[in-house]
């Protein structure tokens, strides 16, 4: 049943026939043309924030993604009103995006390989994240899980919504709770930091993916700029908290220019597998340090009620030494 | 910078408007003579040795971390510590953590669950330190991954918040079985001048911004965001630091008891589903209101003795297949 | 069966009538006056070197020690000579120190809790690690494991043994495989580290304790003065590579003076204790996150039938979603 | 520094002394232009991509680290790089790691244990960085971390000593279930120039000191260290890089055929068996001498085929009870 709410063309829809300044260089663009090169400015390589679905558009096999939860819908919790009501705030960025919220999630193909996969939307009330989100990003988290198939988060967001207050802040603990048993449960993740990914977002589950990949430039940081501005002042050298910047700090495996990236995935798929489960649900490779001879000898000698045999039977077996291929 | 944080202690009077009355609780929430971790130690614990350093690149003096007996009971302290005075403040960075604070924390809290002590964690912070030497070694990631640690540790944490619980640096130590939070705390997502000036464009919206948040006790009471409120002695905290600490050493003793009847499973599963269930929403097919009554995360904390109220908002149960479109 | 080396009184137990002058104020002590204060300067602080024996009767409860292996006998496997044979090396350091290797090891009781307690010699030819060294270090961690003791290690070393070439290397991941499993069996490891501290040992047992405990001044550093000289020349500031430098960098947890060793060690003994073995001979607070229902759930979604709607169901089953109130 | 690194071919005509020999062995194993391990993956590997990133301070270019196919596998491949003129030589800082190196390995090691990916090394490097800044961030606990983390890792692990293998800062990339070595390398516990300046309190003796140490491949496989020796092509591997990583490769995937049929739980007893038992001697009061026979490594090696040797010094068995004494 597919939900869709009555939309307006959103913002960054760009008029085919009209032209785009590039931000960077100043070049003027020819929409259509920009469409074609995947939003990056064929001058400088400038990466233009995109929508969400045309992000899913650009990485996953055509006709392959089944969205997931469309029908999610933010709640104003707190009765929040700054310059304008909370709810009159959701009500334009949905009709301006045709989303109900800032991420978009559901399963895929990508190289023909299912993922699950959410993708955050800065038109969205700046991608931030509120309860919708983090639902969306927990919810493509445990059918990774569930499926056995890799997880694919591409965040572009301010941070937490500050609308939803403390719930907001909570979203960073359910979403790491979540990519805690994804890592558990060795099914990979692999996370795409485009511009921009700051606050909440990068300290949460944009910044522990098992391969972090980063759009050039991308701007990514936890302190925002006008928080950090009104506290620390200090100077910041050029380029700064952009991708270069975090793959020089040891925190971005890959900077990949979108032209690139679904091949990329595609490349990291093949080997980031998860591998199967033992009989008893445990994957084959988990990293839990059990040395087998030691402690289950230990029991034997340390329980001494007489049938410390059995038991070490019991433990041999129960950790399911099938046979290798 | 250094006169913020000192803080003003609230006016003798009336606040004149309930704006007046939240900002003056914020005030006082961050009053710095109220007492923090070390403070709250001295008096609660029978013996306590700090242990210092994340086995990385430093030792934070804004996050202390130790081994504390309180009750007989063999238990990890953590917490951020601001300085009482400027020369304390100076030397603790104005309680303003850098990764390596965090990273000492996950390392202790490791040790904790390997010897099976529980987690007590006080949490007066701003937030973390915003300069580029805590941002370039990774703020964000020790944050997110302690909070990814505490969501799945092995053995009980009980969270307090005692003064100001500012933003994923507050939360990166405050992720427990049981929140509770002295009545003059506050706790929010970003703090009230960060807010104004995103919201507002402007910091002196910061009184408006902190009613706008609910950020006080009582409010993330209701929210199911904090489970207990204990009340502070005489005019606050501050007033009467021993007096206070005696009374968060009752109710914490009271929660570990509870905690300690639970089985590692079913604690680390309860944890992880009150953090899964955090945060309401409806579904747009069914456009019915959220509906008023406890949820998931009451249920699990139900196995906990708390004296809190309900939640307001929960989540809207999914009994139907989501709603699928193709892009 | 004891076993005694013949051996003429060891050049660091002084003559209790004779003077001994400090190396860092140049007072004079008197030697009967330094043993009274633990080989301490009372003037400066200065911590003199000592003998692993002399170590041991500080810390343990008297008369509880009992020495393990003390048999145990290097071998020159590569044939070693350099200014003089390394069994000529040998001999001297035997006859002149009462050890047969730069090591003693064995069970005793601190503050009435038993404990495995392997401390190093400086004096037997720098402290370096060799077989020998590495073996009783790994016995002592796995009397550790198998009585659920605290293991405690006083390192003073030079680094590996050259004159054992990679044998003595391989000490390092002999030692580091016993930590591992040490830990993996939540039994509580102190790491003491005194004067000096450096190479091989720091890089391998030295350095992870759960609590590192250095005594005051104490040099501590991977890379050898000799080695870093010849090699890299860069100004190194004062109280580099000292314990107290350590402390500011994160990497030892108390600095404590000798005189209060003990106590420290018999509080920490108070706190870090192993928890009990469950039933399969794994501590019960072991730290492997084993999230129960979900995986369990998993195994049954993914060997039945594989049908979409009830993988769905058990999926949103272990979630939890009980009837509420 | 540059002219010692870069290395001397060794001389045409033959060596007069065996010192000479083992020095010019030295050398040759320094040959810049040997393969180092982004050379060694090219010709070996059908697809890499490189990780980068130790998620805590940086990216460092002495050690590469990616995922790999070859064969058909998929496998992690880690290895120390030094540069192969002096402007690469000088970005990769010679080859020598600082801790961020080996944090990158283990990070990426955990992601192949997690993902069931075998796990190869190349080993070449003079040591780890001897600087203050490698220090004072904490190289020791970044090699003793990795080499217990390689001990316990459940999933196989191949080793090649390609170059250097020198001291602690090669061992921890080098501890695995199977340690391979090119013919002309060495392996040593400390370089020969620091042996001399020690031992000898003169650099001028590190010929001696090398010959003292056995540092070479030949010898390292008679002690058992190394279980197979790689013969490398013509006048050394770096008159032809791309035959010696083919015949690396060959032997490799030999390995991890071998390996692959083991479960994990075997494996990693095994590899754990093969450390517990290194290093000679004896028990005073049984003094007989060394037993020269296959030991616990030994037996344990025998699971997986090698062309090797008899390890020439085992550990005596333990049979009665120890020698006790009171202090
Ligand atoms: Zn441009
Ligand atoms: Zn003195």
């Amino acid at each position: 049943m597919p939900v869709r709410l009555p939309f307006r063309p959103r913002r960054d829809a760009y008029p085919p026939d009209l032209w785009t300044k590039c931000p960077s260089c100043a070049e003027m663009l020819f929409n259509k043309q920009l469409d074609k090169s995947l939003r990056v400015c064929p001058h400088c390589g400038h990466h233009f924030r995109i929508p969400a679905k045309v992000r899913i558009a650009h990485l996953v096999d055509s006709g392959s993604f089944m969205e997931r939860d469309a029908d999610l819908q933010p709640v104003d919790a707190l009765g929040f009103v700054d310059l304008k009501p909370y709810p009159d705030r959701l009500v334009a960025a949905q009709l301006s995006t045709g989303l109900r919220d800032a991420a978009v999630w559901g399963t895929a193909t990508i190289g023909g390989r299912p993922v699950s996969l959410c993708v955050m939307d800065f038109g969205f009330i700046g991608g931030s994240m509120g309860s919708v989100v983090g639902e969306k990003v927990a919810r493509a988290g445990e059918a990774a899980i569930a499926e056995r198939i890799p997880l694919i988060i591409v965040s572009s967001s301010g941070g937490a919504r500050m609308q939803e207050g403390t719930y907001a802040l909570m979203q960073l603990a359910k979403t790491m709770a979540i990519v805690e048993r994804v890592k558990a449960a060795s099914v990979p993740y692999l996370s795409v930091l485009a511009d921009p990914t700051t606050g909440g977002v990068f300290a949460s589950f944009a910044v522990v993916g098992d391969v972090n990949i980063a759009e050039p430039n991308a701007l990514i940081r936890f302190a925002g700029d006008r928080v950090s501005a009104g506290t620390i002042s200090e100077e910041l050298p050029p380029g700064y908290a952009r991708a270069e910047f975090w793959f020089s700090h040891g925190f971005v495996d890959r900077i990949v220019a979108r032209a690139h990236l679904r091949d990329e995935i595609i490349a990291l798929l093949g080997f980031l597998i998860a591998p199967p489960l033992n009989g008893i649900g445990e994957p084959i490779a988990a990293g839990a340090f059990k040395p087998r001879s030691f402690l289950s000898a230990l029991t034997g000698a340390l329980s001494g009620d007489g049938s410390p045999d059995s038991r070490n039977g019991e433990s041999n077996g129960s950790r399911g030494e099938a046979p290798r291929g | 910078m250094v006169d913020r944080l000192l803080g003003r202690p609230h006016a003798e009077g009336k606040p004149e408007s309930p704006t007046a009355e939240v900002w003056a609780h914020v005030q006082q929430a961050r009053n710095l003579k109220r007492p923090h971790t070390l403070e709250l130690v001295k008096v609660m614990a029978d013996e306590f040795i700090e242990l210092h350093g994340d086995r990385l690149f430093g030792d934070d003096s804004a996050i202390v971390a130790g081994l504390a007996r309180i009750d007989g009971r063999r238990i990890v302290v953590i917490g951020f510590q601001k300085g009482q005075d400027t020369e304390e403040n100076i030397r603790r960075n104005f309680g303003l953590p850098h990764p390596e604070g965090y990273r000492k924390a996950m390392r202790i809290m490791e040790m904790a669950e390997r010897f099976a002590m529980p987690v007590l964690t006080f949490v007066d912070v701003q937030g973390a330190f915003p300069g580029a030497a805590a941002e370039e070694r990774g703020i964000a990631e020790a944050i997110a991954r302690s909070v990814g640690l505490m969501s799945r540790l092995r053995t009980p944490i009980v969270v307090v918040i005692t003064g100001e619980g500012g933003s994923g640096g507050a939360l990166g130590l405050a992720v427990g079985d049981v929140v509770l939070a002295l009545e003059n705390s506050i706790y929010s997502v970003i703090s009230p001048e960060g807010c104004a000036a995103i919201l507002w464009r402007s910091a002196e919206q910061s009184a408006q911004a902190a009613v706008a948040m609910k950020v006080t006790a009582a409010e993330q009471l209701e929210f199911g965001i904090v489970d207990a409120v204990i009340p502070e002695p005489g005019e606050g905290a501050h007033t009467d630091p021993a007096e206070t600490a005696r009374r968060i050493r009752g109710v914490v003793i009271e929660h570990l008891d509870s905690l300690g009847r639970l089985s590692v499973d079913d604690l680390v599963e309860a944890r992880f589903k009150r953090y899964r269930a955090y945060g309401p929403y409806t579904v747009a097919d069914r456009p019915s209101a959220p509906v008023e009554r406890p949820g998931i995360a009451h249920r699990l904390r139900g196995l906990i003795s708390t004296r809190r109220s309900m939640p307001r908002f929960t989540r809207t149960p999914r009994t139907g297949p989501s709603g699928r479109e193709e892009v």
